[in-house]
């Protein structure tokens, strides 16, 4: 086995791809808070997600999703939908951006495990250039999902 | 002879960090033979120029070159040179017949093309397990001209399923297009039964020979199709390379769709007159290097003898299929008994993209996804596989290799049961 | 600098019969520096595998080759790598615009697509001086739509006349297509004034830039065009590749016209939806070989600085052009002050298929025809002309030979008139 | 100058490209006799030529054209013409059946002067693959000629 095979599949992300935390039913317009929803597909694999965000009253984030795609995918949705439970929209959009840098490093960056949590397990994808998009499928669906519950706030706000 | 062929191939000796190479993804591109790399060395030291249109010598040699690269291709796939339309793949060469009655549907081509006019009422009919290359642009003349697209399913054992053949293929079809070999299952379809329907109803016959052409004999003559596509970079040619042949006197009517220069007889600025077929669909600068490697490649297959490879490749397929066999967890898509060395399957618990990463870390390169056929996966219930395919180069140890590391997946995902 | 780079293509070295070869048919296609060449080699050996698709190693590496030349391409002609498209050559390049206004016209592309769409009573502008890729597939939009064809033309000295441009491109124009450098003139054309007086009207620009991203800096960005076409042929890179340049916005609303694989997102068998540029472009197998011995290619030029390239062919334009003026009975077709270094003319009492015949066996290669102009030709009068035309590593020498054998073209043919 | 160019442009090409025998003006549907039309280019160079074939009386016929082309071409169109001039119908198709394959000898064969007369000169043509073309183009414009105006005359023996 190699070790950039260790490094890629690291225990987390395979405890996570079967942990599947957040994998739930969608409420879409079900939902009380704020929310919005995101379908993001990897046409090269198929690989597809379908995520929704729901803002709390506390100042959370929920998060639900369904999906169908590799251990990779699977994981970081899983792993995304933890960091969610702990943490605010600011704290969460810069996690994003820093998973974003770590992704696309090749191999050259440390991961920041202060800001990324578990997520900074994923740090062995960046040297597999194929397998980025799948580490990031579930984040873009947040990203745009997040965008659109934050939209919806607002205008509920000024209504 | 396959043994000593591998030497051949310079690629095979490359290294995937420390495994050996076992290339097991043809049914994608092939590799190519030094000859044909050499090739492209000698065409563009030695006679590089533009083809058809000077009377300096090396225009002359460089069109002697393309030429001759027709005369290759009908040898290799039957008919006569003046049949074989030179394409950038075999996407193209799909496109130019589904746009070709696009524009024959709306007027173009004159009188000539009007038996090629589509209407509401008409149907175009495909399959399951098309490639989306022989399918989309059905789907777009459809939607263009009202007639209605149905298809051929597919078996639980990835057959076409033929029961309905008469009601789908009935006297409102137009064209029938359908894959001569699956790209996912392997399968070799009934070109012959199919071709008798389609005369029965007058349809027009296209066939997608992208997985046949490069692994046994085809002739497009003996198989009476209409049109036939297929592509250079996966019968040992190069990239950017296709071909639409097709019966001349069709492809004399049929409208043009890329139009420029080297493909008219007269141009004003009102308008302009085409040349017949091939140059009617070769409009621009064509890939003339491309055509002189594929020459090359066709030689050498011609020389190794693609009923050898075929049997060849049989041989690998039973290899492949028994071994899998034996390892638990693993569903192969389709069990076609007339099938060519390739092969898709599901591995329970583990997505295909992960199957295809540890088999990767192992120096075993094969094709995970759809595969250009999600209409075909969600037939078999899923988004994705894997597919292990193989060619002339391959050999049993190539197979053992993969079926070692195959059956060590399940393990190191954790995914393999009680028991196994 | 430019002596030395003689020795980087193989080719140069090449004999005609018993002469040295001078190549002066570069705006047919350029020759290949050995660099270019051995990207090949190195490729097909070490790399070779589909793009986009796959996992494993070799894949990867592929799809890096293929992704970087985007990169090279954008860093050639500004803009980012999404807005550069691949396609077989710069005519399919035109020809995906102009059917993609047809498509958008027939309903294709949804809303996104209605800013294409020509109804009657639109109209499209070409030049008199077009390529008959850049008037071919405007003529067919035309005829498809309806609309209106008009065309700029050319006034004797070879450049566009432009009295008119306000009542030609006018309100009911939709596209305005013209090459940026005359392939037979070598005229440069005023590209700002055009982008002026469409951006006025609110047409398209669409730059036909074959001959010029060769021979001199260019930024689409700059000049502000809609979209761009070029090949890389004519640029020090392979055959069988083009590319369509334009921007993103428009590019992402343009209906694709081949359709397949790798260019969708989901298929269904009753329907498909497509990816955003450059994917939407790019359907089934690209030329990826050739993407990276283009990259190679773009490198070789950035080295040698496309600012000197076109210095060094304004020198050998006037060598040519001086020394033609000295020789009695030939004309040259157009004399613009902005030029390259390309040279169409007629000798008078020989047809120029002799011209080039008799150049050729000195060595001299030139093209001979109508280069793709017919009506360019027409406006000067003549079917066919002899243009010779030069590329960075031509040299005064190449220059002189021509004209010492040009001069004898008439005596030979027994023509030369009393006291010549 | 190589002694290809010399095979190639031999005297009489030059001579009779520059006399053009038959190069007068068309009388289309003025001809009395049973006529024939062509209008053939060649399309890589822009040649062209418009021939007819009218059968006289007395067995010949007699061919006019007018064209645009280089040396080859219309050195080719004037020998045409002139061995029209004293040959039958047979003669000619035999002219010309031999001719065709002269051209497509890639100088392998040599000149049967006995049948081709002047168009014996054109054997050097036959070297060069691009002007073989330019060598035929009157020749296929006078067999499609001389077939309508063949079958013009069966029509007329019918009527
Ligand atoms: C001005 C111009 N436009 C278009 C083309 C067509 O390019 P290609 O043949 O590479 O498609 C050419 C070259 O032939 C050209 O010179
Ligand atoms: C069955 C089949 N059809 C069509 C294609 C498309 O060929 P290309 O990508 O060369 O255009 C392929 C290969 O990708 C194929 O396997």
């Amino acid at each position: 086995m190699s070790t950039q095979m260790q490094q890629l599949y690291q225990q987390v992300i395979l405890d996570q791809s079967r942990a599947r935390t957040g994998n739930e039913a969608l409420q879409r317009d079900a939902a009380t808070g704020p929310h919005g929803y995101s379908h993001q597909v990897n046409p090269t694999c198929g690989d597809e997600i379908e995520l929704e965000t729901e803002l709390l009253d506390d100042g959370h984030i929920a998060v639900r999703w369904s999906g169908d795609g590799c251990s990779i995918s699977m994981a970081s949705a899983s792993v995304l939908s933890e960091l969610a439970a702990d943490a605010t929209a600011e704290q969460m959009l810069e996690i994003e951006s820093a998973f974003h840098e770590l992704m696309h490093s090749r191999g050259t960056m440390e991961a920041d495990e202060g800001i990324l949590g578990d997520a900074a397990a994923f740090s062995g994808v960046s040297k597999f250039p194929a397998r980025i998009k799948c580490a990031l499928l579930s984040w873009m669906a947040f990203k745009d999902a997040l965008n659109q519950a934050q939209a919806a706030r607002e205008e509920k706000h000024h209504a | 002879m396959f043994s000593r062929l591998r030497g051949d191939f310079p690629i095979l000796d490359v290294r995937v960090g420390e495994s050996p190479l076992s290339y097991l993804d043809s049914g994608a591109t092939s590799q190519k033979p030094q000859c044909v790399i050499d090739t492209f060395v000698e065409y563009f030291g030695q006679r590089n120029a533009a083809v058809h249109r000077g009377a300096h010598s090396l225009a002359v040699e460089a069109t002697d070159a393309f030429e001759n690269g027709r005369i290759a291709a009908a040898g290799l796939v039957g008919g006569t040179p003046e049949q074989v339309c030179w394409t950038k793949n075999a996407t193209e060469a799909l496109n130019i017949v589904a746009l070709g009655m696009d524009r024959a549907s709306h007027g173009f081509g004159g009188e000539e093309a009007e038996r090629f006019a589509l209407v509401p009422g008409d149907s175009i009919v495909v399959t399951e397990m098309e490639h989306h290359a022989n399918l989309v642009p059905w789907q777009q003349l459809a939607a263009s001209t009202g007639a209605q697209l149905r298809w051929l399913p597919v078996t639980a054992s990835g057959e076409l399923d033929l029961t309905d053949l008469d009601t789908i293929v009935d006297e409102t079809t137009k064209v029938l297009a359908f894959t001569h070999v699956s790209n996912v299952l392997g399968t070799i379809n009934p070109v012959d039964r199919l071709v008798e329907q389609a005369r029965a109803v007058g349809a027009y016959v296209v066939l997608d020979a992208c997985q046949s052409v490069p692994h046994m004999p085809v002739d497009f003559v003996d198989l009476d199709v209409d049109f036939a596509a297929f592509s250079a970079h996966k019968a040992l040619g190069p990239t950017g390379l296709g071909a639409l042949w097709g019966k001349s006197e069709l492809l004399d009517a049929l409208p043009p769709v890329l139009t420029g220069g080297s493909m008219i007889t007269t141009v004003t600025m009102e308008e302009t007159e085409f040349m017949p077929a091939p140059q009617r669909f070769e409009a621009g600068t064509q890939p003339v290097a491309e055509v002189a490697a594929f020459a090359t490649a066709i030689g050498y297959l011609a020389e190794v003898g693609l009923d050898n490879v075929f049997e060849h490749e049989k041989e690998l397929a039973r290899v492949l299929l028994d071994g899998i066999a034996d390892i638990p967890g693993i569903r192969v898509l389709g069990d076609a008994a007339d099938r060519i060395g390739t092969v898709a399957f599901d591995v329970d618990g583990v997505h295909a993209h992960d199957v295809g990463q540890y088999l990767d870390s192992q120096g075993i390169a094969v094709r995970v996804g759809h595969h250009c056929a999600q209409p075909l996966h969600r037939r078999f219930g899923v988004t994705a596989s894997t597919r292990a395919s193989t060619y002339l180069y391959n050999n049993v140890e190539d197979c053992t290799r993969f079926l070692t590391a195959l059956a060590e997946v399940r393990p190191f995902f954790g995914v393999a049961g009680e028991g196994e």
